[in-house]
């Protein structure tokens, strides 16, 4: 193991949560500020690819053990089921609904189907990043 | 500016043209990805530059751009990417079991008889 | 006075960028390329850091964070490609 | 008003049904299972709406409550409805097909959920009243068709998949240009909305002129419209017979009706010029389809090039753009749809038999099977507008159409160009099934024939149902071409003034 | 916005805009890739975090406190280096000459001179 | 539904369940099953006989497609009767023939009889319909039992052939037919074949008139073998020899014939009078080119087809001259003599042509040749045969008493009558008819007498024979006797015909004229006529008796130059020519399909910006220009002439990457936050996604000639301008307020977001993402499928 890849694993596993932190960020303001599902998959994809760049894609499969194709498509099944929820609500598709509750501790908070979109989307971006990462990276 | 913009996307229209008509399939993919960006530069301009501030409710009621544009260049930028994705693939996949990645040699005649 | 050398600045870190863009296509070899695509990236941020200062807007500072990281991933990238051909390694231990 | 989510449900099935495939890839009776079950589902869903329609007028659905023109809307009228049953009908037949065809391997690799897929880039396509969720629903279509067309990866799949795409990507390219274009004009993407505001105006810019002939070249390369068509018979060749079936039976026809909407709907001002190059080009593409139709000894080649000469057909009606030559188009394009989906599978199951689509090297076939030389029989002599079968009404009322119009030589053209395309498929007959049993087949045992010939039939028997209950599909067809025909109806039924 | 406060944000700009402008200027200038990289990374780096500290006072000043300013300073702070560094050996690693007046080359020894790692051919010429 | 259309449907009913009786009565010759539908339509027909005498025609409708006011109108008149009566006749005899000439061993019994049912069923649709579309469809029925009649020993190469030769001719004549129509619909509005004969001033004042015409001519002479389209028939002669006597005889051919008749009220009235010459002049020249023809056969069968082609001519161009009769109105029904002769000939000929075909296939049967170079000296050992034939082709020829001579002298006689005729220059060229008729009669002798004469004249030939002949079955000479007995009782008692027949079907084809009294007579006293048929008798035993002197002029006619010579060069040529063609530009370089794609592009956009005045350009609507704009501008247009020049893939990839960037800030300057997150990272990650790859793909790019670049960056730069130019003219016509006022209203409330953009993509048009994410997902589970699945090359079904 050369001395470079040291520095870059080391600095990757700061590097890494940094990433992770400000897609999750990304993700979450989506709805209010520039971001995101896509722009924050993305962004997790970019961290996991930092990690296979630092590492290599079997101990980066032991760090993460999902299929990714299965990722896609619980991604996306979020999604269809989120717009296809107005469905049985007997409203037009793909109608969201949003409310602010008060929870204990956190206070008001708003929840908006939106999100539970965005995050089917947010979850498809990272998967079809990652599986097509992987599996050309994995090919003969 | 919309002027300069629009010569600039026939730039990129022009540069992805001659990039398509190449032998080589890598050239051709980055074809597309010039195209792809005059395409969405393209609806950022239709949709008018500079007329307002960034497309975040604001309260103050100063006019913001149109963000109708952004949302459609933002759908587009995901396709294309989705796109160019597989034509990499294909094309390395071409390449290994074709033998070759030059357009020139890949006619194909099948069916011809 | 305060906008004016704003943009005074802006043209100086473009000037910058257009020097970097002359080291890309003047390569000669590949890493200079690799430096002068980082040292946009980076220039980058100073652009959308200024920009946002012009607009009065704070919708960029993602962007900036995201220059930051995006500039250093494909540094990464295109080095390790450099240096061994691929940019994942299968299994390093084996 | 709730009622009408009936409208999307023809595409949320079908992606619904994808999504829960693709989380069972690996388990491929039970993906059989769902994928028969889903279409046939999509399939009574797709009648019910076209019934929906048909007594209650155009339906619309606005996406998310939000009202059009700033929200999506999915409109089905009778054209889009009948367009999409006939879509889900032949996605049913060619997923049985696939079935006893298509084989494990790309089973497990997610064939089944690109199917779906592919419906709903085709349904949605069909179905939407938004011009830049039409090229998003292309996208998926194409997307879909990219990668059904490479499955596999066999050499000429490879080959073909690089050329196919390279032209989609750009008339994707085109496609978002023109909207863009468009946009900047008028300021709205609803069609509706689009064709309302075109309305208004009274002096038309020439500029709206130039971006109607831009929608062409997007739809007309998607149609394989001459000068456009280069890609196709390369392109076509290359899959596995169901799936050549589902890009010769749909895709083109995305196209074709997408010219049909948007030149009846918004670029109706300028027929004089617009019309009539349309006219030329869809003689010019009826010529070059039977030229190359009559030029192969390749079963797949003749059927293939037969769908460009249909193209031109229906093009040519809607060019003329008088109530009979709609009329004929709408009606030729169904039964254009059902005869060659059933033709390609019926060239499926004669490739599978003999082994080979080389005209040459087989023959006599109707010795050994003589019903699929039958089923073959009556779909070529419907594709080539026999009466009392279903290309006939669709080509009698083109022509009557364009000969009203007093386009007489252009009509002529199409009337004996069919007597070319009946020799190109009926050569097939021929010299194929006709013949002396005197040849073996190696694989002819291995094969399901009788399970393959089922969709075929199915197929068949709806396209003589079709020609023969002309006047039950009149009612129908009227009713959408006398949308095409008075874009208000399609207005009015959208923004809801 | 007060106006010390601008000229302390105008002068980190300016002392930033005036680093990357050298930076630029060396990586034009420099003889090889090795000491333009020191160039970049080092000045525009500089130069970079100069700007982001004005950007932050100034929108710190209008009253947005922004984490993810601080967040890039100390990421590019951290990154930036580790990036020069990559793209040094990768060079070294791949054979690019150094200047034909550099004095030092510690590496030698360890892993020879010159030797191609990469099937990418990126040796002195142009390419 | 009436009984009538039951009659009508019922062959095609009763073809459904013949495979079954074959199946499950395999002792019994199906043909006997068949046999009663013809022989109970034929007695169902009859009994309309009185009725229609009468002048009351029989109509029964039958919906069909309403809308498209096609209707399954059912029509028995005169005309239609005749031919009912001929078809079930005729089919009757001829159902009974092949019970006895095909094996119920050897041959598919249940297809030939599907397809014979098909036809009958298809040829009474024909004649019986009133609506033309329904007629058509009849029509192209006829076309295509015929096609599986003729190829129905589709293990010879010669039937495949010939199958295929009759369907394409008489398809295309369906198709002219059909255009016809819809011309005649054009004009009246109306498919009905009664109404348009009430409208026909309307017609022929019509500018389509011309064309409707030429049209509905085309398909009927395609369908009756007129010149130049007789090639097929011959070649039709690979059917079954029943087949041919029923084909060719009295039905499929005679289609055209009914056809013509059917049109004459509508169109023979026209000014011109090219009805009359054209259905008349191509008649007259088929009569003699099929006469002529038909010596040099020595096929019994090929013969017998010229014969038939000749005969068809004689009908035709009957119908032709008698159509005179209708130009010239009421005042003048001196050619309507013509029009007798037409119906009766027609009748004449299905029965004398009839049986001689039969006789040809008793003498195939039996001999096992039909070859009249082997044949000879049957006479005493076919002696009912012989009898057969001599009636038929006396009759045939024009000799007295059969039915043939009669027909033939009132043939003369309208010939004759056509000089006095004053439209289209007939007083002037007009007397070429009577001697073309004459011509064409000698040489209808001569070919007669061979057929008579060198099957059953001189000596047998026994070794040249593949079988040992003997007289045929008693069963298999019950048809030919019925029909050689008809040519006698009709040419001793034509008149039993004229009143209930012939008189009821002229008043169909001349509606406009009441046709008292028909009287057929042998002896009509010493007129031209007369002298005519003796002249025909005297020099055509001549030249038969000289044969050998005089055939040798048919030398002079190469066989290259000849009709079929035509059809066979260029059928195979339409193909190779095609082909050629194809691979002119279907090179399967995918360059040059961009290549076309692109001029065209550039072509048609340019020629529309040009024709329609389109540019246009306001600069009042435009946003200002930053030097750093500038500067971005240019650093773009650096990138890009850098990766055009690159010959490294890295280096373009780098500089790829560097537009992208570029493109990206050009997002924060106009004001898109959320574009520019995207675009940088979807540039990273394809970044990435290439060198993921170039370890696959090979390290250079491969280079074009100079020729090749020169016409690319002609095209590019083509490109390029027009989308600049539209995009200058588009934002420069901005003529409506964009939608996009809403989304900025409503985002906080009622979507509950603060950024527009993204509440677009979640909300308002979320439906794009769903699907937008759906095209992603379909792009990764394909990148999967392709590299992981990896097929060998086989068959694909």
């Amino acid at each position: 193991m050369r001395s470079g890849d040291l520095i870059l694993q080391t600095m990757s596993k700061v590097v890494f949560f940094i990433i992770i932190l400000f897609s999750i960020h990304l993700f979450f303001e989506g709805h209010y500020r520039p971001g995101g599902g896509f722009v924050g998959g993305l962004m997790t994809s970019g961290a996991i690819i930092l990690l296979l760049l630092a590492y290599d894609i079997k101990t980066v499969k032991k760090i993460i053990p999902f299929d990714f194709k299965w990722l896609i498509a619980v991604g996306l099944f979020i999604s269809v089921v989120t717009a296809g929820g107005s469905l049985l609500f007997n409203v037009p598709f793909f109608t969201h609904v949003h409310d602010y509750f008060n929870i204990p501790l956190l206070g008001k908070t708003s929840l908006h189907t939106a999100a539970l979109f965005d995050l089917g989307v947010f979850f498809v971006v990272v998967g079809v990043t990652l599986t097509i990462i992987q599996t050309i990276g994995e090919s003969e | 500016m919309e002027l300069l913009m629009a010569i600039l996307i026939g730039f990129l229209f022009a540069s992805a043209t001659y990039l398509l008509l190449s032998k080589s399939i890598l050239r051709m993919i980055i074809g597309t990805g010039l195209l792809s960006h005059g395409a969405h530069l393209l609806i950022l301009t239709m949709g008018g530059l500079k007329k307002g501030a960034v497309p975040i409710v604001n309260g103050d009621g100063t006019p913001v751009t149109d963000p109708l544009p952004q949302a459609l260049i933002l759908t587009a930028i995901v396709i294309s990417f989705g796109v160019t994705a597989l034509f990499l693939v294909l094309a390395y996949r071409g390449y290994q079991e074709l033998g070759t990645d030059n357009m020139d040699e890949l006619r194909g005649t099948d069916g011809n008889e | 006075m305060f906008n004016i050398l704003l943009y005074a600045v802006l043209v100086m870190l473009s000037l910058s960028i257009l020097g970097y863009v002359y080291r890309l296509i003047k390569g000669p070899t590949i890493p200079d390329r690799v430096v002068a695509l980082d040292a946009i990236g980076i220039t980058l941020v100073s652009i959308t850091a200024l920009v946002s200062i012009v607009m009065e807007t704070n919708a960029f500072l993602d962007v900036i964070l995201l220059i930051g990281i995006l500039s250093f991933i494909g540094t990464a990238a295109f080095s390790k490609f450099l240096a061994k051909g691929v940019i994942f390694d299968r299994d390093r231990n084996s | 008003m709730e009622m009408n989510n009936l409208v999307v449900l023809p595409i949320f099935v079908p992606l619904l049904t994808a999504v829960i495939l693709m989380f069972i890839s690996k388990k491929i009776n039970i993906q059989r299972w769902i994928s028969v079950g889903a279409s046939l589902v999509t399939v009574m869903i797709a009648g019910l709406l076209v019934h929906h329609v048909s007594t209650d007028g155009i339906q619309t659905l606005d996406i998310g409550s939000w009202p059009a023109p700033f929200g999506i809307t999915l409109v089905s009228d009778m054209l889009s409805s009948l367009l999409v049953l006939t879509t889900s009908i032949i996605g049913f037949a060619v997923i049985l097909y696939s079935i006893y065809s298509i084989g494990e391997g790309r089973e497990k690799h997610f064939y089944y959920p690109i199917v779906q897929f592919l419906i709903v880039g085709v349904n949605g396509a069909f179905t939407t009243g938004d011009i830049f969720n039409l090229f998003v629903f292309f996208e998926v279509m194409l997307m879909a068709s990219y990668v059904l067309l490479v499955l596999g990866g066999t050499k000429i799949q490879l080959r073909e998949t690089i050329k196919y795409l390279t032209v989609n990507v750009i008339s994707s390219s085109l496609f978002v240009i023109a909207v863009a274009y468009l946009y900047s004009i008028v300021g709205t993407l609803n069609m509706a909305h689009i064709s309302q505001r075109i309305g208004l105006l009274e002096e038309i810019p020439g500029i709206l002129t130039v971006i109607a002939i831009l929608f062409l070249i997007v739809f007309g390369l998607k149609g394989a419209i001459f000068p456009l068509y280069f890609w196709l018979p390369g392109s076509y060749y290359a899959p596995p017979v169901p799936v050549m079936t589902l890009l010769g039976a749909l895709l083109t026809k995305v196209g074709i009706y997408s010219i049909a909407r948007t030149y009846s709907l918004f670029f109706y001002h300028d027929q004089s010029y617009t019309h009539d190059l349309l006219l030329v080009l869809a003689v010019v593409t009826v010529l070059i389809g039977v030229v190359g139709s009559i030029a192969y000894w390749d079963i797949k080649k003749i059927i293939i090039y037969n769908i460009i000469t249909a193209i031109g057909v229906i093009l040519y009606g809607i060019s003329v753009a008088t109530t009979t030559s709609m009329t004929g188009s709408v009606y030729y394009l169904i039964h254009d749809m059902i005869i060659k989906a059933a033709l390609f599978l019926l060239i499926g199951i004669i490739v599978n038999i003999t082994g080979t689509s080389n005209l040459k090297k087989f023959h006599g076939l109707i010795n050994d099977y003589p019903v699929l030389a039958w089923v073959y029989f009556i779909a070529a002599i419907s594709l080539a507008g026999i009466p009392p079968f279903s290309g006939f009404v669709g080509k009698w009322l083109v022509i009557q159409g364009g000969m009203e119009r007093g386009e007489l030589i252009g009509s002529v053209i199409i009337l004996l160009t069919s007597l070319l395309v009946l020799y190109s498929v009926m050569k097939i007959f021929i010299y194929g099934f006709w013949g002396g049993k005197d040849q073996d087949y190696p694989d002819q045992h291995s094969i399901s024939y009788n399970k393959l010939l089922i969709p075929a039939i199915l197929l068949t028997v709806i396209a003589v149902l079709y020609g023969f209950g002309s006047e039950f599909v009149y009612s129908y067809v009227a009713q959408a071409v006398d949308t095409l025909m008075n874009p208000e109806i399609y207005i009015e039924a959208v923004l809801k003034e | 916005m007060t106006g010390i406060l601008e000229f302390v944000v105008l002068a980190f700009i300016l002392i930033g805009a005036f680093f990357s402008l050298v930076a630029a200027i060396g990586v034009v200038r420099l003889p090889d890739v090795y000491t333009r990289n020191h160039a970049a990374s080092k000045s525009a780096t500089l130069g970079v975090m100069f700007i982001l500290i004005g950007t932050f006072l100034y929108f710190a000043a209008e009253g947005h406190t922004n984490t993810r300013l601080i967040l890039a300073i100390v990421f590019i702070f951290l990154t930036s280096p580790v990036g020069g560094h990559l793209i040094n050996r990768a060079a070294y690693y791949t054979g690019v000459n150094m200047w034909d007046q550099s004095v030092r080359d510690d590496l030698r020894e360890k892993v020879g001179y010159g030797k191609r790692k990469s099937p990418e051919d990126t040796g002195g010429k142009i390419s | 539904m009436s009984v009538l259309h039951i009659a009508i449907l019922s062959p095609f009913l009763f073809a459904i369940i013949v495979p079954y009786i074959y199946k499950r009565l395999r002792q019994i010759h199906t043909g006997w099953f068949v046999l009663l539908l013809p022989i109970i339509l034929f007695i169902y027909f009859l009994q309309f006989l009185p009725q229609v005498k009468e002048g009351e025609g029989i109509v029964q409708s039958v919906s069909w497609i309403p809308s498209l006011n096609v209707d399954f109108t059912a029509k028995i008149d005169g005309l239609g009767l005749l031919f009912a009566l001929l078809i079930t006749g005729i089919g009757s005899l001829v159902v009974l023939y092949s019970i006895y000439y095909l094996s119920k061993d050897q041959e598919q019994l249940n297809a030939f009889y599907v397809y014979l049912l098909l036809f009958l069923g298809a040829m009474l649709g024909v004649v019986l319909s009133d609506n033309l579309i329904v007629l058509y469809t009849f029509w192209e029925f006829t076309s295509f039992s015929s096609f599986f009649l003729i190829g129905y020993w589709h293990h010879r190469e010669r039937s495949r052939y010939g199958a295929q030769k009759s369907m394409l001719i008489t398809v295309f004549g369906g198709l002219s037919l059909l255009g016809g129509i819809i011309l005649l619909y054009i004009m009246t509005g109306t498919f009905s074949i009664q109404e348009m004969v009430a409208n026909t001033s309307t017609i022929i004042n019509h500018p389509l008139f011309l064309p409707a015409m030429i049209f509905i001519l085309l398909g009927a002479f395609s369908k009756s073998a007129q010149f130049p389209f007789y090639i097929w028939l011959p070649d039709a002669m690979e059917a079954p020899t029943p087949v041919s006597a029923y084909l060719h005889s009295a039905t499929m051919v005679k289609a055209g014939i009914y056809l013509v008749a059917r049109m004459t009220p509508i169109f023979a009235y026209d000014a011109n009078g090219y009805w009359v010459w054209l259905v008349g002049g191509v008649g007259i020249f088929t009569l003699f080119w099929g006469s002529f023809n038909a010596i040099k056969q020595t096929d019994l069968k090929g013969i017998l087809a010229y014969s038939t082609v000749s005969q068809l001519g004689l009908i035709m161009s009957l119908l032709g001259v008698g159509a005179g009769a209708v130009h010239f109105g009421n005042d003048n029904q001196l050619f309507i003599v013509a029009t007798i002769a037409a119906v009766f000939h027609l009748i004449n000929h299905a029965t004398f042509k009839g049986s001689l075909f039969m006789v040809a296939g008793i003498i195939d049967h039996e001999t096992g040749t039909r070859d009249i170079r082997r044949l000879g000296g049957l006479m005493t050992i076919m002696p009912v045969s012989f009898t057969i034939a001599f009636i038929g082709t006396f009759s045939m020829a024009g000799i007295p008493p059969f039915n043939g001579f009669l027909s033939k002298e009132m043939f003369f006689t309208g010939m004759l009558r056509v000089v006095k005729m004053d439209i289209f220059r007939f007083d002037s060229i007009g007397f070429l008819f009577p001697v073309i008729a004459w011509i064409g009669s000698v040489f209808t002798f001569v070919y007669s007498m061979i057929l008579l004469w060198k099957t059953f004249g001189g000596q047998v030939q026994r070794e040249k024979l593949p079988k040992t002949p003997h007289e045929a079955p008693f069963g298999m000479l019950i048809s030919p006797v019925i029909l050689a007995s008809l040519v006698v009782i009709f040419g001793f008692f034509p008149n039993i015909l004229s009143d209930r027949i012939i008189a009821p079907a002229v008043e169909t084809i001349m509606p406009m004229f009441a046709i008292d009294e028909i009287h057929i007579s042998h002896w009509h006293g010493f007129q031209p006529e007369l002298y005519m048929t003796i002249g025909v008798i005297i020099i055509g035993i001549l030249l038969y008796l000289t044969l050998g002197k005089w055939t040798r002029i048919y030398q002079l006619f190469p066989n290259k130059l000849t009709l079929n010579q035509l059809y066979d060069v260029l059928l195979p040529s339409l193909e190779t020519g095609s082909n050629m063609f194809i691979r002119t530009h279907m090179t399967g370089y995918i360059r040059t399909y961009l290549a076309y794609i692109f001029t065209f592009f550039i072509a048609i956009l340019s020629f529309t910006m040009w024709s329609k005045h389109a540019f246009h350009f306001e600069s009042t609507n435009l946003a200002d220009i930053g030097l750093y704009e500038v500067l971005l501008f240019l650093a773009v247009i650096i990138g890009t002439v850098t990766i055009l020049a690159s010959k490294s893939r890295l280096t373009s990839i780098i500089a790829l990457g560097a537009v992208g960037y570029a493109v990206s800030l050009f997002f924060v300057l106009f004001r898109a936050p959320d574009l520019a997150l995207t675009q940088l990272v979807i540039e990273t990650i394809s970044v990435a996604l290439f060198l993921l790859c170039f370890y696959f793909l090979p390290r250079n790019f491969h280079l074009e000639k100079t020729r090749f670049k020169l016409t690319n960056a002609l095209i590019s730069v083509g490109v390029g301008l027009v989308v600049t130019l539209i995009a200058i003219s588009s934002y420069s016509t901005k003529l409506f307020p964009s939608i996009s006022q809403y989304y900025v209203d409503h985002t906080y409330d009622p979507a509950g977001g603060e950024n527009m953009v993204n509440v677009i993509l979640v909300d308002f048009r979320g439906f794009d993402t769903l699907f937008e994410i759906s095209v992603l997902a379909i792009a990764g589970l394909g990148v999967y499928g392709l590299i992981k699945l990896r097929l060998a090359r086989r068959k694909e079904g």
